[in-house]
């Protein structure tokens, strides 16, 4: 789960890492308030979360709290990458000497976290380790010490600091992990970090990702999640989350369903070779329950977007009976008449078989098979 | 034989009275496991198909002389449940629970590496020895002994392809799940390792898919050590558009190391066959046989 | 440094350990009041800082408020093995099915935690250890993991239990863990647990001993530690504690200070094999500063008991000019006619040799001739 | 040679730019240590009697290629600093510090054996071997080269008998403070068994006190492997009142066990003389040369 810059901010102001002088808003009367209290200039950043927003017009500058409630207005009106902006964080912009990199992620390979520095921050930090991997620092964080003190200092120094500015440097670095690991983060960032021009180093920018498993432990933002305006996600993802579903929508019109991030991956690639074109990738899971192949199955049928739905499961834990089941009941609940492609095999799969089929429902059992079926029926053939 | 589990694997089972695990347990006896005790904290004493209930792992593998776990637990203990399995000396453990933090995966991983330990999982269906030894959830009627080895970070489409290669007459040596999360315990590289120390193994089918590096890994392990034994490998995820989560952390695109693209291109690199749809793997290794 | 059984009972008690309801008076009438609160039967106990308070009559049982009144009147009237009572505990007594044991101390030779259980609780658990070790179930704490809940599961079917009960008492012990690392304790125990005939498990006497070099972290009880009429030490004692030393009153009238705790111990044992008598142990420690020699010096002389004073330095850190000039200091500060045996080798040692003979003070080399000529001083030889 | 530290020993000073740190440096350059650098975090760059001071470890113990490191870093920060040598990958640590908290003791103990390093203290004056190298705080001039091996719990008490054994003519080939906490690093055992390997050491003196059982788990030692070497003992606190703190906290009567009696019994028991007085050590060898 992703984290607006101002909550990942707020987190860091509780550890005592600094960070701008700012306040959030949601209006433009509000944003000029705001910076009544807040020094000149300033910077208005939209609230959104998507990377990339300063090149969609979701960072621009101010030098007047009318320029501020001016440009708040203007950007409180715009969608960036086709999510609306609920909110602007207007900050005192600061004088910059240098812009820093410094963040925490996961490695999976060394299967640990990893802390990555960088003397050259400010921009993607992707780029910089494609075209210049030197300036890219990184520290395999070892599962039982931890990133202590002293790792925060060598980062620091490598980065090129020594004397009091590695000790500030280096305790901004080890709270970051304090935090990375009290928030259950995916990934954590804090880029830029600016040494002003006065020798103060500040987060300007915040990035943090909560392993979305985590969130059990995190209930306050596992609440946020689905609160409509404040999610990256669609009101059909929402939906499927709320019903313990992983759903990503797409744009073709192939409503496909499986069980298994993997078998549902192949599901969509057998039907891009037999030239058909996904509505989304919808995987139910291990174990789905009845219910659940209920709410997944209304979702697909209630899709407009929809002309045909395919559904691809292979029973491991997922009981085949349980998804015939499922999808009789969905059919009566949804009253579709979008046809439906099943394929249909594994545990207890001559259960599950028998129940569709006494009601007149043929079922397949070939993958490829009906993958194809489906394209077809999609493109009237 | 096959690798890591076979007709000598004494396993317990962690979380038996949970639905799954008493569900599976059941189906892991019917398929002729050696299942010897199940493990439930506050549950000792009781019976699950006739299957010792203890209320801790060290009672249940020393009286039991148990070699393997596998754990059904939910999310929130099973870290605390791989550690007590360790703990106890048990030194293969397949990890079926799902949704487990990775902050808890970073510390299972490191305490069993520390241990020497061999962990399959988490969110992994598990693993099978056809004919000798099923340690997992997979519908056991897709399997067939035979040469294949399948090493797979995918459940479901393990099924499918093994699936296939059964329908083409292509036994499996052992069928292996590495679990679909971002943090696994045994990988690719492992595996191969293993099924190339294998007699019985003559091919080996990698299933990858998107997100992490573990396919380009593979493939530089094949550059190096070009192993006997002909692998081939299946990739989903090509249609995937970057930057959108696919039902797991696991298929995060990270990169371009984490492309289908990318890693289809390292396995080519190398030589290896890359199956276009899952049922070109049966394709692929009957002209061989 | 020990606490009070209701300091550590408090403790307990914010982790949610159960214990008996029960509060502290330092009256008689407030105990009646308490015990107004409580419902009967009830125990008074002595709130002393030393072990075996049960036999020295610091435990009793009362039937109605006015019992109560009566008992504590009498409690707080007393000294327990020379330390006064200045309040007592009262509490609901329990109906004893059962007392267990589980505490937590330092395995020295296995450089870790170690934890302690047995069924046979609520007698002096070192004798249950020397006569029938097979009653105690001990287990080494992987300083790595700690003792996690499945270390006090298997603890707890180890005495005995099973089912609801072991989930219970694990859940006990692996709070008095969590307690023992966030206390720094160097001993914790709950002894004994009770198993009332009701089922529960009720801590019913708990110690706890903070590790005195943590004390710095735990501010509050540090605070404490040198409050009169809060603490187990002589007045004596907190004087030195309160200049950094460290101090033992013993019975003999030979004062001697030296510096490490082996060199003092070592002088002691020279003192008592020339037939002398101790009157205390002083150790200034390792890099003693010139006034801590002062106050050292100073607390010796102006002690009434000390007939002589003998003083065993031989340095490393410290260094034998800043003990010259302490001793010199001390001198003129007490004004005192008191012997004074010196013995002085080490870092600087010519310095501090030349300091003292300059004054007519006499120093010698030899430590063994030293505590003679102590003892002989004392003996009036 | 002596054992641990000799002429080859390149050592660094963590905590170099306090008082003690910058004193002792002094004393051990005085004495011909190779102390190669220091380590102040935020002092990086500066120089303490020529030496050139680092912000880390790290990049102290590379430049220079230390091998040891002697610690001087006040008690909240000593297990930082321990780890962050370990880290650096130097095998042979001095803490020097005292009033380290048991609780970092323990975790300081449990990485330096993961990584199967060399431990001496806390609270310790150091190692010496006359001639060769200082790695403490011990007074030099006490020290003379020779054969005897001292291991003692006990610091200045170290110096009283040294200074006897010198006295009477009897060098020293490494002498070692074990340190005086409760939890310390190196034990009597382990010092055994390298005074037994080391050639120029011909006999072995003990220093031990109440408090743990350190002394009684080398008597059983000495019985099961009987060292060919003279092996001499003394144990300060007989006198000590039972149950009474000694200073430190190394020094609590614990039980039988942790008694002076009971150890001097261990060891007489098993043919270990044991001196009365310090300077009776010095007596007790002199016969044998």
């Amino acid at each position: 789960m992703k984290l607006f810059e101002y909550e990942a901010k707020e987190i860091l102001k509780q550890y005592e890492i600094p960070i701008p002088r700012g306040e959030l808003a949601t209006s433009p009367d509000q944003a000029r308030d705001v910076s009544n209290r807040l020094s000149a200039p300033f910077v208005i950043k939209a609230q959104v979360l998507v990377a990339g927003r300063g090149k969609a017009g979701g960072i621009e500058f101010a030098e007047t709290p009318d320029d501020v409630k001016a440009v708040s207005a203007r950007m409180l009106n715009i969608e960036i990458k086709s999510l609306k902006v609920n909110a602007v964080w207007i900050e005192e912009r600061l004088k910059i000497k240098k812009e820093l990199y410094f963040g925490i992620t996961i490695d999976r390979s060394k299967r640990s976290y990893i802390a990555i520095a960088s003397f050259a921050g400010g921009v993607n930090i992707e780029e910089v380790a494609t075209k210049t991997p030197a300036q890219i620092n990184k520290m395999i964080i070892d599962p039982a010490l931890g990133f202590r003190n002293y790792h925060a200092r060598q980062m620091a120094r490598e980065i090129g600091y020594s004397g009091k500015a590695m000790l500030t440097l280096s305790q901004m670095f080890r709270k970051l992990f304090q935090i990375a690991m009290a928030y259950d983060a995916e990934l954590i960032e804090m880029n830029p970090i600016v040494e002003t021009i006065d020798g103060e180093f500040v987060a300007v920018d915040a990035r943090l990702i909560i392993d979305d498993n985590a969130l059990y432990r995190h209930p306050q933002y596992k609440k946020r999640l689905l609160l409509e305006n404040k999610t990256e996600l669609t009101a059909t993802e929402i939906r499927a989350k709320k019903a313990g579903l992983a759903y990503v929508q797409l744009d073709g019109d192939i409503g496909i369903m499986g069980n298994g991030a993997g078998l549902v991956m192949a599901t969509l690639d057998a039907v891009h070779l037999h030239r058909g074109k996904p509505a989304n990738f919808f995987d139910v899971g291990g174990g789905a329950s009845e219910s659940q192949i209920v709410s997944a199955l209304d979702i697909l049928l209630s899709d407009p977007r929809t002309s045909v739905v395919l559904v691809n499961i292979l029973g491991g834990i997922t009981r085949c009976d349980y998804v015939a089941k499922g999808i009789l009941k969905a059919m009566e609940k949804c009253d579709s008449k979008k046809p439906l492609v099943i394929r249909l095999v594994g545990t207890n799969e001559e259960e599950g078989r028998r129940i569709l089929t006494e009601t007149g429902i043929h079922v397949l059992d070939n993958m490829d098979k009906a993958a194809k079926r489906a394209v077809d029926i999609s493109l009237g053939r | 034989m096959g690798i890591i589990v076979n007709a000598n694997t004494r396993a317990i089972v962690q979380g038996i009275t949970g639905t799954q695990g008493r569900f599976h347990t059941k189906l892991m006896l019917n398929y002729g496991t050696n299942i010897v005790a199940g493990v439930t904290p506050g549950r000792g004493g009781m019976k699950i198909h006739s299957i010792p209930v203890y209320d801790t792992v060290k009672e249940a593998a020393q009286r039991h002389e148990a070699n393997a776990s596998i754990i059904f637990v939910p999310a929130p203990f099973a870290e605390e449940a791989t550690f007590e399995a360790l703990d106890a000396n048990i030194r293969t453990i397949v990890i079926i629970t799902e949704h487990i933090p990775i902050r808890d995966s970073i510390q299972i991983m490191a305490h069993a590496k520390d241990n020497k330990a061999i962990i399959i999982g988490p969110n992994t269906p598990g693993i099978i020895t056809p004919g000798e030894c099923k340690l997992g959830i997979m519908p056991a009627q897709i399997f067939h002994q035979g040469t294949v080895g399948i090493a797979s970070r995918s459940g479901t489409l393990t099924y499918e392809i093994a699936d296939g290669l059964t329908k083409n007459g292509l036994g499996q040596s052992t069928c292996l799940g590495l679990g679909g999360d971002p943090i696994v315990g045994l990988n690719f590289v492992e595996a191969l390792k293993m099924f190339e120390k294998d007699r019985k193994t003559k091919a080996i089918a990698l299933i990858g898919e998107i997100g992490g590096n573990a396919e380009e890994q593979a493939a530089e392990y094949i550059a190096n050590k070009k192993p006997a034994k002909k692998i081939v490998a299946y990739v989903a995820g090509r249609t995937a558009p970057p930057g959108k989560r696919m039902g797991h952390a696991g298929a995060i695109v990270l990169g371009k190391s984490g492309t289908a693209e990318h890693k289809i291109r390292a396995f080519e690199n190398v030589g290896v066959k890359v199956a276009r749809k899952p049922c070109d793997i049966a394709k692929i290794l009957a002209k061989d046989f």
